[in-house]
């Protein structure tokens, strides 16, 4: 029968999702670091990020497509679009669908980031800080059964790679050459205060 | 600047590296497609009651999607029950 | 020798002129309109700020842009070091500016006029304010003024925009280039005060003004501003600041941005702007600044480049990084003597920061380096390892 | 006449990231800082597709693809 087929099938792609996203933020931290090798060329790195962010959408429909229609579950159309509103695991499913929608924010605001500007861009970016977390939760919650020692392993590697990137990331300053020389000249001829 | 910097130099770095990026996105995929059936196959072994044969081949056979598939369908019978006993059980 | 025409009447040394004695000296203020853009277009006046820009083209422009809600900005910055023109205009005749700026708010249909003031001209700002309060309750409801920082890119028109738009006076990209899109999004019109002096004068002439405001500086026995005829030999005004105080190694001609000329070649340039372009050379913002042949050209050119680096706003890479650089390169030469490699990395370096800021600024201080290379080519070829004079 | 379109910087956005002249070097070049010194004149029909790659790549938006025009001369 093909129920236990979706019920399988939701479990791999969900797991594979998470291994997809915590590739894409390590990605996008690497590009924010300007890492470069000869035979590594900066535009590889972006060029990746975005072509596996879109290949994590692909995979994290299929993991929540086959959820729904899974009649074990018996999960809905609903509890896949609206949070805390399943009344399976309800609060460990609501923040899987917490991240797929903020995922789902981040990427269609990156395909359009040229008519919103870069600012709201950037700033819309910083919701994937939001969204990874939630999406480990998620897998931490909805995945704690007989298996779990796998999702765990398959976890704590995504956990230490994307942390081991932040960490990185915020320990070392801007990677703009002129972000120190330009903030001091800005400052220098800013007056703003009331006059 | 130095020779490797001519723009002929620079351009074939620039084909070089489309390629490999198409190469790896391709290979990002695959490994994405096989790895739906692999871990969806680990869940299964994982689960009770699951017999072990089945997914011990589909591990080890799983080269590509169908097999992964395939492989889950095996232990159906033993297992969609358990599925509902993981459903209902972790209610 | 002159007949002046913005600085006629008191001596300026006595400061702000009130508005009785400037109304009953140059008679009421005329109406501003088509009529005096096509009469500026047709007296070819040029802007007296550095880019000599013709300012009825300008207006023109932004009459066109304006929607009847243009700005215009009186721009007083006065950044550039060794000018005093703009402050010694805006302490002693600062009606004459006012008029040029209301008239070319009436002309270009704006409904704001900003006076750019330099934060530090603390006389100049003590005189517009208080012939402010002499003009009519509708001009000073028009009117407001603002602080500018004491830096060189200050007085950069789309970082008057920038300063009164958003507080922060730096440069921004242009296009949009503030005449068509400035403070508030309105067509904005930048002009140098000086130049709004000479438009209060031909207004009411209906002539060409010719007179140009010059600062002479450097190494003359009394420095200080002018105002000669159009066409007098440089010469001439190095005699009126009391003559060369030592022999003459070189005259930089036009301020900063401006360029080297040889004395022997220097003394017979007529200060016309238009005469100068066809020369190559630019009357700039008409400050004229004897070197002294005591003084090592290598080093003035040395110290002036690290100023101008120090200058940049650092938003735009090549200008930050290019012109500490060259800055560089030059104090090397200047302190170590001259390095073949440090020679060709100026031109290469040059070529490279050449049109790649948002501003003008690198472009300027690019103009300001060929001039000096190919005037001081000897000095630069040559230059003997020595601590650098204080530029 | 087809449509020609240039490549335009905007300098004060551009902070050096390199990648448009990774992926266009045939037009464009890294300066001794980093920054992009790019050709100028329309670009050519066989490079677009590369040109609208480099503006879509940039991290900062910094650089774009407009209509070929000649410049005026613009008042400061």
């Amino acid at each position: 029968m093909n129920n236990s087929v979706l019920w399988y099938t939701t479990r791999g792609a969900g797991a594979v999702s998470l291994v997809l996203l915590s590739a894409v933020v390590v990605l996008g931290i690497l590009s924010v670091l300007r890492v470069q090798t000869t035979g590594w060329p900066r535009f590889l790195t972006v060029g990746l990020h975005r072509n596996l962010a879109l290949m994590t959408l692909v995979f994290l429909t299929l993991h929540i497509v086959t959820a729904v229609v899974d009649p074990f579950t018996h999960l809905g159309w609903l509890a896949a679009v609206v949070p805390f509103s399943s009344y399976y695991r309800t609060f460990w499913l609501g923040l899987g669908t917490i991240a797929f929608e903020l995922l789902l924010a981040i990427v269609l605001t990156s395909l359009v980031r040229g008519f919103i500007g870069q600012a709201a861009w950037r700033l819309l970016h910083w919701l994937t800080y939001a969204a990874w977390p939630f999406a480990v939760l998620h897998g931490v919650g909805t995945g704690t059964d007989a298996w779990s020692a796998w999702l765990f392993t398959l976890q704590a590697f995504c956990v230490i790679a994307v942390l081991a990137a932040i960490g990185y990331r915020f320990m070392t300053g801007s990677r703009d050459p002129l972000a120190d020389a330009r903030s001091s000249f800005q400052g220098a001829v800013d007056r703003r205060e009331p006059r | 600047m130095e020779p490797k910097d001519t723009p002929h130099a620079r351009v074939r770095a620039r084909d070089a590296g489309m390629r490999l990026l198409t190469r790896l996105t391709t290979g990002a995929a695959v490994s994405a497609v096989i790895g739906v059936g692999l871990f969806g196959a680990v869940s299964a072994y994982t689960i009770p009651g699951t017999a072990t044969t089945s997914t011990i081949t589909s591990s080890s056979s799983s080269t590509s999607t169908s097999a992964g598939l395939q492989s889950s369908t095996t232990p159906v019978t033993s297992s969609s029950s358990s599925g509902v006993a993981v459903s209902g059980g972790s209610r | 020798m002159s007949a002046p025409q913005l600085l006629a009447g008191p001596d300026p040394s006595r400061g702000s002129e009130r508005r009785a004695e400037h109304v009953a000296r140059l008679g009421p203020l005329p109406k501003g309109g088509h009529a005096l853009i096509e009469l500026l277009v047709r007296t070819g006046l040029t802007g007296r700020g550095g880019a000599g820009f013709p300012v009825g083209l300008k207006w023109r422009a932004v009459t066109t842009a304006s929607h009847g809600s243009a700005v215009v900005i009186a721009n007083g910055a006065e950044g550039e070091p060794h000018s005093r023109k703009d402050r010694l205009l805006m302490t002693s005749r600062p009606h004459l500016i006012l008029d040029g700026a209301m008239l070319a708010a009436a002309s270009v249909h704006a409904k704001q006029v900003v006076l750019y003031i330099g934060e530090e001209h603390h006389a100049a700002m003590r005189s517009m304010s208080g012939a402010l309060t002499e003009r009519t309750e509708h001009e000073r409801r028009m009117v407001r003024i603002v602080a500018a920082p004491p830096r060189y890119v200050a007085g950069d028109s789309s970082a008057t925009v920038h300063l009164v738009d958003a507080g922060i006076a730096t440069p921004t990209t242009t296009p949009p280039s503030p005449r068509d899109r400035g403070v508030g999004g309105a067509a904005t019109l930048v002009q140098n005060v000086e130049t709004l002096a000479h438009v209060a004068v031909i207004a009411r002439t209906g002539i060409a003004t010719d007179t140009v405001l010059i600062t002479v500086a450097g190494g003359v026995r009394a420095p200080g501003v002018f105002e000669v005829n159009v066409g007098t030999p440089l010469g001439d005004a190095v005699q009126l600041a009391g003559g060369a105080s030592e022999p003459v190694r070189a005259v930089l001609v036009g301020g900063y941005f401006g360029q080297w000329v040889e004395p022997a070649e220097a003394w017979s340039l007529p200060l016309d702007p238009h005469a100068l372009r066809a020369r190559g050379l630019s009357l700039g913002c008409g400050v004229i600044g004897l070197v002294p042949a005591s003084h090592c050209a290598v080093c003035e050119v040395a110290g002036i480049m690290r100023y101008l680096a120090s200058e940049s706003s650092a938003q735009c890479g090549p200008c930050f990084f290019g012109l500490r650089a060259l800055a560089d390169a030059c104090t090397r030469i200047a302190e170590r003597g001259t390095d073949p490699g440090d020679l060709q990395r100026l031109q290469r370096w040059s070529a490279e920061v050449q049109g790649r800021g948002a501003c003008k600024h690198p472009d300027g201080v690019v103009m300001f380096l060929q001039s000096a290379m190919k005037t001081f080519g000897d000095d630069f070829a040559h230059h003997p390892a020595h601590i650098r004079r204080s530029a | 006449m087809t449509k020609q379109f240039e490549l335009a910087v905007d300098r004060i956005k551009c902070d050096g990231r390199g990648l448009c002249a990774e992926i266009l070097p045939e037009r464009i070049r890294l300066d001794s800082w980093g920054y992009p010194i790019v050709a100028p004149g329309p670009i050519p029909e066989h490079l677009m597709g590369l040109a609208a790659r480099a503006v879509d790549d940039c991290p900062v938006l910094a650089i774009a693809l407009r209509r070929a025009q000649v410049q005026k001369q613009r008042p400061k």
